[in-house]
């Protein structure tokens, strides 16, 4: 069950203007450079983007946010960039701003085949307004439902190529919760082996999941806030 | 004397317990973690996905693929594991998460906790602060007790939305401890040199006073 | 002649296209791995938490903790994964699985399917099997064509507990290959050497007959 | 967070009369043995267990319906064992079947703080005789609950001292989620090593859930079903 394409440009080939796309990570964790790259090249418009945060000015989301190629922005936590900022004041930006962990939850659903979940995110917010309510044993819940996203483009450490993958520490954050929620799942990684390599119990994202697998380049993870200890 | 906010890191951390798993928000919170008593030995949760959270890396020992909720480059330690937002925050909406620990710009008087969004300003999201107050079994707020303006931030009602409502358990600011009980503020302690009058002055919810109110020693 | 067992399985094998990902139920549907046309390049998932399964052990190979849902000792092939239960029906149910091929006691012109329960006998459960019905998005029955006293479980509608509704998209059975459609039953081809008419006595549900129907070549 | 008890007795010795108790394992397939074996021998009675399945006659919860310590199974697939047959005919054993995806998810949505889960398995069935039916999308999902178990039992491959777990092939099958699900969650392991030894990539069940751990021993893990292929 081959999933290997050639690269990125191969592997976002078919997405469209007006597609609502997944883009794993956490900041700029895990994020899939190589896909943002060939969006970015290959221009595609008015995007539905489904992730945690929205990249910084230069870099990641970002990139194609300053292209104009962004309709709407479903996020936990954006703003980390003043492209961002003017697109959304000027209204020419959508966000839709809703908790992490319903974020985390509508990709799972997705994945698993649930059309909704209950989360008590949000009751008694904002978030809540038009959403249905509903108490068990006593405390009150929103009714959120599934994500329905046309691609997910995660990125993972290692992948076989029938689409196996496993993710590092925290870059494992969305990605493979958006890799079992879209209806056609992109994965790149930054080791691609032969398959057989991956130990079959270590899987994070079993292979039916993915549809295509790339080894990615140049990856640059950049650290947004860098913190350290003065030597030992 | 106000605390600084060292001493209101250091004064919450007295309030862990010896097992306790915690997570930690930005700012003051994360503070918390450099004055765990000894003795007692707590689990720190990151919501983007790591039980076991470390200190900072020494420098060039940074690992991109290893931060914080806060986008920090932090470490881990022995026993610390991995795993995805989803599972991260199902352990908090279970209440495997013993003490959640946030900043606030206004609580009110029944609990209420607002601190993701000014009207008028850039909003920049409200990340997993709404699920982490809507789910955590104990809520400690660090905070200071009144904003630049010398306004309390400790209310009747919130005046900003509402990040959630009903579930801060206490309060740590600048110049007491507070619980948040049915019947509105109860003051637990003082800041060093800090009367019962002026915490009575900067508290715009009810305040609960009940006997003697000791003084916090550091 | 009737099919044999195997030569049912091997009738459904030639359902399987090119990178499906399949799970096989008990019985007879177990059978359809060992005639999978060459060429041909399927991935078999257990719903007990394998992806990627493989022929039995050899012998003396055997490994308890290495199982297929009828609790066989079986092997991996390369490029499998293992996962818990919540996943794997997870994957189920979100259509991630492309073929479902599993027994019937009975199936109506609908596509109802019972297969779980006779009432009066012990009961032993459902299993897997009203997850698999419920969410499979292509589901194909492997059965006899008639019970041993020669009844049809081709029906108009199911006599016994249901499994689940309006599911099953084709049948195969010891006598004939046969669609659900919206209509009722669409007989495809028949066994070697079975006549339509035999085919027509022996199916109690609503029968569409279309145009020549072929026999089957093995 | 030490949270290692010495043997099988000490880890379930609050487990009590009346106690909602889940068991992991698949058919025999990761049960936990020494577990199972110290509930016998405390003879505690009149137990709800929840478990994918009842045992053997002579093995697994089997020995716990010999002695009549259940009151009720809710299981997906029972009836191995004759002696489970004689008890649920006679009415001396309550049996709850529901469907072992449905299972599963309500195990994961206890772990997950997910009060009621939406799943279409046993729609149009007796399963869903009594339960609220809600149409998503135009297709029709029953409305399950979480579990609410006193203590969950589970069986895992390598385990640290401070409770986090690795499950080994098909032996994970429930064990994952019933660990995340229990008020009380008691882990045996084959092997218990000290913490820092397991990569903490590939942690199945993170410590957090986990509230007992004890090194097993003596495992049998009978086979069911012994299925082979002649000679090479």
């Amino acid at each position: 069950m081959n999933k290997v394409v050639s690269a990125a440009d191969e592997a976002i080939k078919d997405v469209f203007d007006g597609a609502i796309v997944m883009l794993g990570g956490f900041g700029l964790c895990g994020i899939p450079e190589n896909c943002i790259t060939a969006l970015v090249k290959k221009g595609v418009k008015k995007l539905t983007c489904i992730s945690n945060n929205a990249g910084v000015d230069d870099f990641g989301i970002g990139l194609m946010l300053k292209q104009r190629q962004v309709k709407k922005m479903i996020s936990s936590y954006v703003g980390e960039n003043a492209e961002f900022e003017r697109q959304l004041l000027s209204g020419e930006l959508e966000v839709e701003l809703i908790p992490q962990g319903t974020l985390a939850t509508r990709c799972m659903a997705a994945g698993y085949g649930m059309p909704a979940v209950f989360t008590p995110a949000g009751v008694g917010t904002e978030v809540a307004i038009g959403k249905e309510v509903r108490q068990f044993n006593g405390k009150e819940y929103l009714l959120e439902h599934a994500f329905d996203a046309d691609f997910a483009i995660v990125k993972a450490w290692k992948g076989d190529t029938d689409g196996n993958l496993i993710y590092k520490e925290t870059a494992r954050n969305f990605n493979p919760l958006m890799a079992m929620a879209g209806k056609i799942t992109i994965a790149e990684v930054e080791q691609l082996v032969p398959v057989g390599e991956l130990d079959p119990n270590n899987i994070h994202t079993p292979g039916i999941y993915v549809h295509r697998i790339f080894q990615g380049s140049n990856y640059q993870k950049r650290i947004e806030q860098l913190t350290v200890r003065k030597a030992k | 004397m106000s605390l600084t906010k060292e001493q209101i890191a250091q004064r919450i951390a007295r309030e862990l317990k010896n097992g306790y798993y915690v997570n930690l928000g930005i700012g003051i919170p994360t503070l918390v973690a450099n004055y765990i008593p000894s003795g007692i030995n707590v689990v720190l949760q990151s919501e983007n996905g790591l039980l076991g959270m470390g200190p900072f890396p020494f420098e060039g020992e940074e690992d991109p693929d290893l931060i914080n909720a806060g986008k920090q480059t932090i470490t881990t330690v022995p026993g610390s594991a991995f795993f995805d937002s989803a599972m991260s925050f199902g352990m908090i909406r279970a209440g495997k998460v013993d003490l959640t620990v946030l900043g606030a710009m206004e609580v009110s008087e029944e609990g209420d906790i607002a601190n993701w969004k000014i009207p008028g300003k850039m909003v920049k999201g409200m990340g997993g602060a709404m699920d982490l107050v809507a789910s955590a079994k104990n809520i400690i707020v660090a905070m200071m007790h009144s904003n630049p303006k010398g306004e309390s931030k400790l209310l009747a009602k919130c005046t900003l939305p509402l990040t959630g409502v009903k579930c801060v358990k206490k309060i740590v600011s600048d110049i007491a401890v507070l619980d948040v009980t049915a019947d509105g503020f109860r003051l637990l302690e003082r800041a060093p040199g800090i009367t019962v009058e002026e915490i009575k002055s900067k508290t715009a919810g009810k305040l609960i006073i009940e006997g003697e109110i000791p003084e916090m020693q550091f």
